[in-house]
């Protein structure tokens, strides 16, 4: 089974050479401690910024300078600032190569659900309805079942939708899912982790074709 | 050269009433417009409308007048960590129009350039899109989103000269230049005033035509919500 | 009866302090030369620039800084470039206060024709449509009659439109008129012009109330 | 840092076919991509549809591309003093779809930031709208047009770095901005390339996720089209 950690890093593999690539909140936000040196990436978040780089040292950080999170971070050698207009549009015009971002509840269809439990709990959706009506390529950072156990892999979204049929892969600490038109495809498993345990956790359709590989970090 | 200096910001702020409808730049705590707020709680303005991402924290930004119950209502993108938000949100007390980051960017820069509306594919199929003109092109769906109409736009710049043109720096630009023109005021702070000319024409973000005034902001906080660092090496 | 310069002389009246304007190509651009220089005004020219001033000295002239009719200009003090949807955001937006420009044709409503004799000569409309479509108020600098002597202000163009319903005053060689839903209402005779000329000169209704004075450049 | 650089005009041009789309940066001969048309010219690519503001003049910039008759179609909003151009034009030998400039900008625009369409007071009422859906909204009515689709950009920036970032120079910005990100591919030829980080973040024009390909341009020309000056006083 895999922590946060595991899941950013199991993420990491999906980052290519030439990809400009936003993070969302939590888990995504780790990926970028686990991407190859050897390929080129530029890391966008949408508050404004392109060529974002790791946080700042200590006593360098500067207000003027976060990411979306609102945490303080630093600019890379060729990294540039750009208003909240400019950045969707580089986003709805899909100049973002790939969206990583965590979720509530994804359905076998796609769609996803991460900004509002009616009643409860809202959060808002922040960019997140923007990047996942805009990318064409959109991978979920999260765990597999929710605090009560229950799965976040579902038939159908119980919670308000984020987008529709929208979500292409899928990474917790279970498994790697390719989201296809007949349902979740299981594509690999966490290290020591079974396809029943995968199949017990999982309450949408899950196809399972042939073997299936453990996972390499 | 057509002047836009106003001494002080309660000049800025002349003709702001109760029940209006305010844009307000920043996004989080960053590239907020500290004085113009500061004011507004000054004032104790009431029944306002705020267009803004966010809606500060509890105890800065936009959440002061959130405590002093000001705000009718909020249109953002999010809530996020601002408990006293979230609450009256659930309970009712304060209306809240959450609408998509980018769209609320798109429907502030609609207003400035004279779009009447815009088509976005954000928010489609989901509740944002409720009641709201969807349309197919190129076999995709879009949402009909129409621009923003408000009293003032709030905004803050890093520097500016006496003709309005602006400059932003890092991340707090953001929201701030697609509000400027977006309003039927626009009032913008700065960290630094200059006279005309000092500005290199080439890199000004934001013409002077879009702002109607400016002035010298003072005592910046610029408090930073979630200070992340990393040990030197 | 005024010549190009005149009309000019007459338009800069018409500019008020703290005005953005535009100026079209031809006897607009000579307006800048007539406005009282105890006023503040900036001029935008739609191919990026606001506050641009009077043409360069002789070898200073710069490739990269013409105004729309392409001529070498200068930048004033306070003045900024920007793109063409920028620019035509500010005039879309109705940030420019006053535009001026030539035309063809006039007609009794407001309509205004100025890019297109069929079949024979297409300038284009340029940023025409744009400005009259958007602008609030719209003044043409026009000569009353054309070559062949016939009338430009009419009762309906008969040239392909360049805006319905937009033209808020008309400054020719022979007269001020000014654009109402009763038709062309006559405000001002130039000097030396009767109202007798100027009702031969007009085809489209023409409002003719109590004394018309003689303008004052 | 994702690299952009190519190596020359030639390997810049790579793809380009006939029947292609083009878009091309430049208001008049200000701000055009001269050594991009110039390959075009070279490689003699034929049946062209250009989406450009003008076409040059009879002997620089796009006028090349006419007298040797390899551009189908324009797509520009002035013909202005160029006679070749109206010559083609009025005899039916090139097609022209005549475009407000403010929508030619919008509907570059348009593509660049996934807007599938926008809506536009200009040429309500003409003959630029017909056939073309229009709406009102307050009362003002509106046509709307689509966003532009192209195979290639041909963008002039004055600095550009290895990330792709640009920045312009005075009126040389004109449509090259609007163009970037626009088309499939978008090519940038600078007058001067540096590497990355030489220039400020705050002060790009254009991030590089809009650019595909940028090289060091060389032997410009610039001219001018109309020289004014006034006498040394």
């Amino acid at each position: 089974m895999l922590d946060k950690n595991g899941i950013a890093q199991r993420i990491a593999k999906e980052v290519k050479d030439g990809f400009y690539v936003n993070l969302g909140i939590g888990i995504p936000t780790l990926v970028a401690n686990f991407v190859r040196d050897d390929i080129e990436v530029e890391f966008q978040s949408e508050n404004g910024i392109l060529g974002m780089g790791p946080f700042p040292f200590e006593g360098e950080e500067d207000a003027d300078l976060i990411n979306a999170g609102k945490q303080t971070i630093t600019a890379l050698p060729g990294a540039s600032f750009f208003d909240s207009a400019t950045s969707f549009g580089m986003i709805r015009g899909q100049h973002v190569d790939l969206t990583i971002l965590g979720a509530m509840e994804v359905a076998e269809n796609g769609d996803i659900a991460n900004w509002k439990i009616p009643g409860k709990m809202v959060k808002g959706m922040g960019g997140a309805m923007d990047l996942v009506a805009s990318a064409e390529n959109i991978i979920v950072a999260m765990m597999h079942t929710n605090k009560a156990g229950e799965s976040k892999l579902l038939k159908k979204c119980s919670l308000p939708l984020t987008g529709v049929g929208c979500v292409t892969k899928i990474v917790t600490n279970l498994a790697v899912i390719e989201v296809t038109t007949e349902g979740f495809k299981l594509l690999e498993r966490a290290p020591g982790v079974s396809v029943e345990e995968i199949e017990k956790a999982t309450e949408g359709k899950l196809i399972i074709e042939g073997e299936i590989p453990e996972m390499v970090l | 050269m057509i002047k836009k200096t106003v001494n002080n910001v309660q000049e800025a702020l002349k003709g702001v009433q109760n029940g209006m409808t305010f844009m307000l730049g920043g996004f989080g705590l960053c590239g907020i417009p500290e004085n113009a707020i500061t004011e507004l709680v000054q004032k104790n303005i009431k029944d306002i409308t705020c267009i803004s991402n966010n809606a500060g924290v509890d105890d800065f930004g936009l959440g002061l007048l959130l405590q002093k119950k000001q705000i009718k209502k909020m249109i953002s993108s999010y809530v996020g960590e601002n408990a006293e938000f979230e609450r009256q949100m659930l309970s009712g007390e304060l209306e809240v129009e959450l609408t998509p980051q980018g769209t609320l960017a798109a429907k502030c820069q609609a207003a400035q350039q004279g779009f009447p509306a815009i088509y976005t594919p954000a928010g489609y199929g989901t509740e944002v899109a409720m009641g709201k003109e969807t349309r197919e092109f190129d076999g995709k769906m879009y949402v009909l989103e129409e621009a923003f109409k408000a009293d003032f736009a709030f905004v803050k710049a890093w520097k500016g000269d006496e003709a309005g043109n602006l400059i932003f720096k890092g991340t707090a630009r953001n929201f701030n230049p697609c509000m400027c023109g977006a309003a039927k005021v626009t009032v913008v702070e700065v960290e630094e005033l200059v006279p005309a000319g000092e500005l290199d024409p080439n890199q000004i973000h934001i013409p002077g035509i879009f702002v109607q005034r400016i002035f010298q902001g003072k005592d910046y906080e610029k408090r930073i919500e979630q200070r992340t660092v990393r040990p030197k090496s």
